[in-house]
């Protein structure tokens, strides 16, 4: 696994960058989940002229944005338990319901963070492993299986600089095979039968130096997709 | 006559057993049946099974019951939140057994229970930790893992309205748990604003027929609804906003 | 299998006495499911002033009797496919909603008709088998293995004087084991893990008589349950 | 802006193609497409698979269909009827397949398939001809049969009103197969009398949310209707009553 010290940081893009980046990969007409935390950055990048339908697991399709403090409804929120709104044209639907949509394949794409994506799309996004942790899981096994495109947000690297993609998952799986593609601050990567391929790498950064970041051999997605290289 | 309603909440629990599995709706806060839990805790009954989303919010509710060791096991899916503390001292002390379970597959297995399935493949948790030791299958090209029904003793369940039939309607996304959990249990008791006459209720919009409900009990009408509008001023756990004088009963206001 | 000569026929109750003989045996409050054909007799004799709720696996709770003509509601049938009506505190759902609640064991009693039950309670409603026929199964094996209580509503004998009361049924099953009570012209049959129980005779019928009528070593529900004989 | 209404039922049904296995709403005439089935027989798809809850009634909707030979093969519970004249003649020539399912295992292999469900098992069936050769395994003490979903690649349902999102309502006990199929296949055309604007629908009450909907038809309110409201005036088919002059049009009114 490579290290990279910040000092050396390749150009990399804001968190908001990335949200309106992974916005506007999203189709009009599109049901979307965005899991809790960064991915729901995601929401406030969808352009108003389009109609994009959020859904949240704990049971609503057409999911609005948050209400003014005053009104706060504590019946009406989303799967991070914040007070959300629901717009017109919005369904109410019990949890089985709401996880039969996901696990059945209905929604077109859901948004999730990321301790580690392997080449093989396997995704690690609910548990560090950590001795004495108190374990969690909530919907991230469901929906990393359960949308057409699973779409990852995250930063590249860690913390500490190590790679978030990796060739094995090191960490507790949430999902296997099931990643699509990753966003990240420094490019995006679609995960295809041959690993991971830059599908776009944002400012300086090359196929090269992401290879070099990550440790691992990337393909170049137009070169993979036969339009040049 | 069917007359499902009682008077109070204390007649509502009455006669949960030491050692039941209990259910219990609700999606962190939202759904959550507090009357009805702190019914049980007056109630006494211990030594419980609780099957719930979660596992406590703050010190009232779910945590109170988990406060006062009644809880020997919790299934779950998101034990772990920022106002999780009582669950989590529990834990760390080794006082209440977990069983994890993926949200998806906690709700179908509950489901399963209610609607006589005997087990079912489900392909979410298939290659983790949390689906090691389950039998799996290759269906179609597509792995799943064998999961078993979620039963219950006793539900305890939070809905909107309720008539004397025990027919329900909830509220947003306060319904979750409540419609699957009221048919997967023994005994499904069920905390309404308000009971209506029988054929309030539009036959169509009804979301659990009362054959899932076996007692209902009025509690009052929420504190961000008056007449079963909207009104709000409250925040996310109910209690009154910008009220300087309702800080100190906010713990028990939801 | 015995066989019986109508000129030789012992003391029996219309279809319209037991389908009153059955309707006074369900208790106010219970959840009702009255199968296609003679069964569905037993609403009309369901007390008035007591609350029975049927259940008709279409898709509704709260059945209520025919309409007047000129009130037939083409969207609002039983699982006969007859006009009914909706009580207030009726409830609508869809099908697999409908026969969860009946798999998973929410209806107290389901009335069925027969062809044949076996001493061990196993039901055949079906289906003749005959050649040619052909088959039809609808809700009947759901109902068959869904309720609490499975009554079968039926002529004790054939019309050409056939037990219908049998050591194994002939006929393809419905459902295994699963027949609680028989309601017959002759008599009321319990099925006990040894056999049927004479829950009560009609008229000049004994359990000698019914046993020479049926061909079966028969019980005595009284003598059975300690009661007497 | 998102639009699933369409201008025809000619439209609705386009691109159906040969081969296809086509889930039609419907507990005999109630909830029965028909608009769409006729769309459907004059689009010309062929060699279909056909999974309802019957096989067809009188001479209209799905017996219409199967009376064209367009049908190859039919998954149902329940065939024979009084008027099931059109499947009884073909079967008994062999010229269409049967696969005869229990109602509730039907209905619940169409859940499975919209729910992710890899397979389940059922104790419906169990010891009877309709479980031969199916995997039997008991589970605490009860036998139960292993049930595999059923997909479609086009559902027809219809629906009483439905929004530009496809949201849908439905009426009475015509609800029946509605939800479960529009889940189930990859392509859900639906019938309703009426379209209403985005927002008309109420979020408590949509009974199948848009997601699993692809196009809506408007074909105009039932005949039993006025504004909405239950007029009645007709037969269980739909046919006007005690009109002496309607008899002759009779057959092609629902």
């Amino acid at each position: 696994m490579s290290t990279q010290q910040p000092s050396a940081a390749a150009t990399r893009i804001t968190r908001e960058q990335l949200a309106a980046r992974i916005a506007a990969d999203i189709p009009e007409g599109s049901y979307v989940n965005l899991g809790i935390g960064a991915p729901t950055l995601v929401a406030n990048f969808l352009p108003d002229d389009l109609e994009i339908i959020l859904h949240t697991e704990n049971g609503l399709l057409g999911m609005g944005p948050a209400p003014e403090p005053e009104r706060i409804d504590p019946d009406l929120i989303n799967a991070g338990k914040q007070p959300v709104t629901a717009l017109p044209g919005a369904a109410y639907f019990h949890h089985a319901d709401s996880f039969g949509m996901m696990r059945g394949g209905h929604l077109d794409v859901c948004v999730l963070g990321a301790f580690q994506v392997s080449e093989r799309g396997d995704l690690a996004n609910w548990s560090t492993g950590a001795p004495g942790a108190i374990p969690a899981v909530g919907g991230a096994m469901d929906l990393a299986i359960g949308a057409k495109n699973v779409y990852v947000m995250t930063d590249l690297l860690t913390k500490s600089g190590e790679s978030k993609l990796v060739q094995d998952c090191t960490y507790p799986l949430t999902g296997v095979g099931c990643v699509t593609r990753v966003y990240t601050d420094h490019a995006i990567f679609d995960v295809t039968p041959e690993g991971f391929a830059v599908r776009e790498a944002f400012g300086d950064n090359t196929v090269q130096s992401l290879s070099e970041l990550t440790g691992l051999r990337l393909r170049d997605s137009a070169a993979a997709s036969g339009e040049g290289n | 006559m069917i007359d499902k309603t009682v008077a109070s909440v204390d007649e509502a629990v009455a006669g949960i057993q030491d050692g039941s599995t209990v259910m219990i709706g609700g999606f962190g806060r939202a759904g959550q049946p507090v009357e009805l839990i702190d019914a049980l805790i007056a109630q006494g009954a211990t030594d419980l099974t609780v099957v719930n989303n979660n596992a406590g919010n703050g010190d009232t509710g779910l945590a109170a019951l988990l406060a006062k060791k009644r809880v020997r096991k919790i299934l779950c899916s998101f034990p772990r939140q920022h106002d999780s503390w009582v669950f989590d001292e529990l834990y760390r002390a080794g006082e209440i057994e977990l069983e994890l379970v993926p949200q998806g597959n906690l709700a179908e297995r509950i489901r399963a229970a209610g609607a006589g399935v005997g087990a079912f493949f489900s392909p979410t948790g298939v290659g983790t930790q949390l689906a090691e030791g389950k039998e799996e299958r290759v269906i179609d090209g597509r792995t799943y893992v064998l999961e078993y029904p979620i039963k219950a003793d006793v539900a305890l369940i939070s809905a909107r309205q309720a008539d004397r039939w025990g027919n329900l309607v909830y509220r947003e996304t306060a319904r979750n748990f409540g419609p699957i959990m009221a048919s997967a249990a023994a005994t499904t008791i069920v905390q309404v604003d308000q009971i209506v006459p029988l054929g309030s209720l539009e036959p169509e919009n009804v979301v659990t027929p009362g054959i899932f409900v076996d007692r209902v009990v009025a509690v009052g009408e929420r504190a961000w609804l008056r007449g079963g509008e909207f009104v709000g001023g409250v925040d996310i756990e109910g209690r009154p906003l910008a009220r300087p004088d309702a800080a100190a009963t906010a713990e028990v206001d939801q």
